[in-house]
């Protein structure tokens, strides 16, 4: 029969709210506010700020055992498979062109990860375990699916802000970027005009590329194998041309899926008290410091570039080597272009923006080997 | 300060590491490229830029590529802006080649004349902001 | 050596061969033909169809053990996350402007879900335990994913049935409802024209309206956080027009997948003397039955606010308040043209059916929270 | 005679759960409305039924939500009643509109009159059944 | 701190590099090679080269525990899932009108399993154990999916080289069948010309067709429900027409991811000793001979039936009966054509390439059968 | 030996049964096709080439289906040589009907005409290799 016990079940959604599930609401309102008013990363931040919001209502099923959410979680999340297949897609968008006909712009690529150490540093002096600051510090990579990965392995305990981070932050290049920028470079550098070459690259190279590259780094990095070895997947899959169906199947339907898939998941993660911890502030804010670090040494990096090749190098170009391709480039042919609207540096900035995907990769990898993570 | 030193040590590694892969492969596409000998080329911006700007075209399809909105240039439409800039490079392009023949640095029915109005396109994606300061 | 085991073996599928196999594959060929030749639903019906054929094959390795019909149960029914995902995709594709331009008509909503309590008195009458009398009266609800989301977790021994009956009822929508409105209303009440008022709805509030419906519902009825959720997520995505690779992702490639392996998954449930009992043809005639008597309430509860409005509100819209979108209010419309071919009630009656379904979800919750499912 | 019990008991929280529920939902609704300050304004029937069946047309697209068939009234095509229906509407009211200037509903240019084949197509598919008793 | 230990990690990868693992990486550039620039079968090639190499890459994370190759493996092959899903879409996409104008056609699809058989005999002379030697015999039903079906179940351990047979041999159709066809038969009767006619299969007929093999060959071999289960399916799915969703999500979206899925997975399996044994290459060497056997049965088998017929079969439409739907079929009008040119066999040998589709699916189903697998 | 043994008989019982199963599916769709009671009745080469190209066009969108390349015969593109093949049985037909009324195989308006040229693609497709020893 029905009695005060079915009615208090009633009224068991009500009593279950509390003050952090309140505040959480809150987060994943500014989340859904993000993603849909000011078109910050939508793809990524609708379905986090979803998952966020359907996770801290109270005694939500989602998050229950055998909840929807928990199962994505453990379907792609917890054996870090989503941010791979995701990694499918962006490699079989990827042109490598603008890299292989100026190799020598990986090192801006390179430099473009300091970033994540420096961050790193910080945040062992806050007090974060060395895997906790290893994981704040791959914020700095710019590149969601590896801060994924890597924070999946190594503290998946902060997941979820993390993943905001990098992913808040690589909507934020064409903000954060151009006062970096200015801050590093005189007017006379960003004034300099770099020369226009073209070479064709032939289809053999642009396949050996991805094989080329999955092999050294596998080998020499072996954390980084799964990283690289996925977006170099896509790569060989784009650029043979032998396999257009599962190439198109990769970059749309298999991404889309996934891509919605993650974000509920990772949404999912954000619940209470686990988040509302001045841990989460400080990881916000190092991710923050992490991602100018990059920009810094990237143009610091290529003004030594330009000081060695004797002023043919735009430093401002090395800003493009932080990942987040292809929006960094943009944003440097922007800031190029506001001081001289005949300065065309795009190319020259994909090619570095290439280099700096490659890399955050390998830094991905070169974290995890360093924090003996597995092995 | 244990943890400094340790993180100084990971930033040594790390950053050395990450340039010494960086390095090798650097090594390794020169060669390759070697084997290919294809020369580069000059070519204009104005070429250079377009083909970047297809490429990035095809990687704003990906998940996380921050397609940029469309743009507006101190208020007026990016587009209309780039289209000027390009008939502008143009006109002063036909001057040079009206000038003397040997000047030319295109011949009639180059793929850059035929193909203008897809630059003014490719720039405008290229011009999504305000510039600072206006 | 091969012996007179091996050739048993051979005989072993003719030998298993039972009349319950044999009654099961007529059944399953009674659901193709529905599907096929009928067009009953054909989306579920005909994999339910197949589902059903496979599974009762003799021996069938398809529902052994790490069969891929168990497998796929496995996958998303068992963990409800099936029925979840299509609902994404059907919130996707439903546009709730006629119930914002027109709110009071939640009430219909309402309404129409008496069915499901009623039968559900039949149904423990007739000797069902509360769990099952719970899931055959939410065959009532007239909505696929929410049946088959109720009873999963109420009674998942009658899974097969219920669903068969969900999806089959649907579909006989244009053929149930006419007689039931007819029955219940004059030619008179029929007649009535409704003022036809037109409101621009804000993205704004478009935008809002599955939120709050989500953190209202969430709240009060934790047990529908998951239906609500998923409905409204869709409908969230749709609406902001920020992500629609997700959107279209969720309506097409997800929904289809997901539509023909909870078809097979279900199907595969329905095998031999679980399946022929007394029981499923009570469940049947029990959800037809509570079809009609959502009909009838919906109606009647019109009739209600047709008197309180002083005759302006037609009572047949409440027909359309039983879910079964956007179908039902095509029916009520063409009730309506029957008699008098100017009167157009659509805009009206679309406005009921989508707070039909908002109501059935809400129904589908209160019933689980009723039954202190997983409390 | 126990379970009757319960399952009143059943039936009366539940459907007073579901209808106090939606009930809060409108109260919400119409708050939200009023912060929009849209007024609702009147149309015409054949307006507003373009605009649900737009709406209908999307919704089709869901699995599990029964496109219905093509369909026949009196053994006709649907489509071609429909248009004779919006045709003989379209005529009355020219009529009316050649009656006075004063009188005209709809001036000239209205969407209405454009998209009357619309109007027909999205009428015809609201019509796919055999009235009753003929 | 950072010490030794930490840099022995570093050097971890190039450490652990075997020559093993070396061969490997070259035999996945041998698939790689055969895939891109020889386009043989890319679709499924091309991911098994690179999940062999992702694999064989030193400390390969992607197949430790949690290994994502692992978690695709687990997913779809170690259950059979993935190579029925893809029958599903091969079904969807087959058209059996051409073997229903001819049934006697189907007798051309049962000899061409002959090749099965013999390569069993051969392996088990040749030290395998039986059901090994059924695994490599299964290479000679020339159909990629029921050879992953049947190894997977009987020897997982060799799934990697047989599957690679058989897409390779599959490839190869064009290369290995027109020798075998010229080796069997006189070119008296490779000119013969065979009476074209036409029957219109009644849309009943094609939808019963699909279901009558279902349940023929899913009751007399109940190991054969699932191959044939899935490929009738799909084909009764697009010949009832009702659900074009289902049908279109089968042969593409579906198809496609799980050709990507099942190729890294299925090369994530040819791991350093396992596959360098001799025993690899006898599976290759009896596989190519399978499949020429399978061809010589084809035409020795229509040879008979053209002497029963008085002269009106003309023999080398056997050599279709292998399956390979619809290569087989058109290899077979080649060499027609090559002798006259106005000899058209097209429809003839696409009625016994279909028998052939339908007769490797049976003969897979029957070798489980007789090896008692799971029985 | 034993092995040996073992394999014949499973040869035996294995062909048997798949030889036995796709007999009894023989008899069962010889069943069905003579209630549809539509008698086969004789086309061309040319029509039913061309319906099984159809059926096999779409299968090549299966996986695994192994599309051929584009092929050359004798070196010249196969779809030229399948035109003029084509051409040539066209040709003498039309002779063929110029000849007497009473000798036409294709009354004017046949299909066939009209689809010579789908004829030639669909050829084109079969058509792709290198004829042997040449
Ligand atoms: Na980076
Ligand atoms: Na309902
Ligand atoms: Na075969």
């Amino acid at each position: 029969m029905i009695d005060q016990e079915t009615i208090g079940l009633l009224l068991k959604g009500v009593n279950n709210v509390t003050w952090q599930s309140l505040v959480m609401i809150g987060v994943s309102f500014v989340l859904l506010y993000l993603a849909i008013v000011k078109d910050y990363e939508p793809l990524l931040l609708l379905p986090i700020g979803a998952g966020c919001l359907l996770a801290n209502l109270p005694l939500s099923p989602l998050i229950g055992e055998e909840g929807m959410l928990v199962a994505l979680y453990h379907m792609g999340v917890g054996n870090e498979m989503f941010p791979l297949l995701i990694f499918i897609g962006i490699g079989a968008l990827t042109d490598f062109g603008p890299l292989l006909e100026n190799p020598r712009l990986v090192l801006l690529g390179a430099a473009g990860q300091f970033g994540i150490f420096l961050t790193l540093i910080l945040a062992l002096l806050l007090g974060f375990t060395p895997n906790e600051a290893a994981s704040i510090g791959i914020i700095g990579a710019i590149d969601g699916p590896t801060s994924i990965y890597v924070s999946g392995i190594l503290a998946p305990h902060m997941l979820g802000p993390i993943t905001v981070a990098a992913y808040s932050y690589m909507s934020l290049v064409p903000i954060i970027l151009p006062p970096v920028i200015h801050l590093m470079t005189t007017k006379e550098e960003r004034l300099i005009r770099m020369p226009y070459s073209s070479r064709k690259i032939s289809r053999r190279t642009r396949i050996l590329f991805p094989i080329i590259v999955t092999v050294l780094v596998g080998t020499l990095v072996p954390f980084a194998t799964p990283l690289i070895g996925m977006l170099m997947l896509g790569n060989l899959m784009k650029e043979s041309g032998a396999v257009e169906r599962l190439t198109k199947a990769s970059a749309a339907e298999i991404a889309n899926t996934v891509t919605l898939f993650l974000g509920l998941a990772i949404g999912s993660t954000m619940v209470g008290a686990d988040f509302l911890k001045p841990s989460t502030l400080f990881i916000l804010v190092l991710g923050l410091l992490a991602f100018a670090l990059d920009g810094c040494a990237g143009v610091f990096f290529a003004k030594i570039l330009n000081w060695l090749s004797g002023g043919k190098i735009n430093p401002i170009i090395g800003a493009a080597g932080i990942s987040a391709f292809p929006m960094a480039a943009r944003v440097v042919q922007r800031v190029a272009q506001e001081e001289d609207f005949e300065n065309f540096l795009l190319m020259h900035a994909m090619g570095a923006n290439a280099a700096g995907q490659v890399a955050s990769v390998v830094a991905g990898g070169v974290v995890l080997a360093l924090m003996g993570a597995g092995g | 300060m244990e943890n400094l030193g340790w993180g100084l040590q990971m930033t040594v590694l790390g950053m050395g590491l990450v340039f010494a892969l960086l390095a090798v492969l650097w090594a390794i596409l020169n060669l390759i490229l070697k084997l290919d000998q294809e020369e580069a080329e000059p070519v204009t911006a104005l070429e250079a830029t377009q083909a970047a700007e297809q490429i990035a075209a095809v990687a704003d399809g990906a998940v996380g590529a921050q397609i940029p909105e469309p743009a507006t240039v101190n208020g007026m439409r990016a587009d209309l802006v780039a289209a000027i800039l390009v008939a502008t490079m143009q006109h002063r392009r036909v001057l040079r080649r009206q000038a003397a023949p040997m000047m030319r640095s295109y011949w009639p029915g180059s793929q850059l004349f035929a193909s203008r109005w897809v630059a003014a396109g490719r720039t405008r994606q290229n011009n999504n902001w305000q510039p600072k300061g206006r």
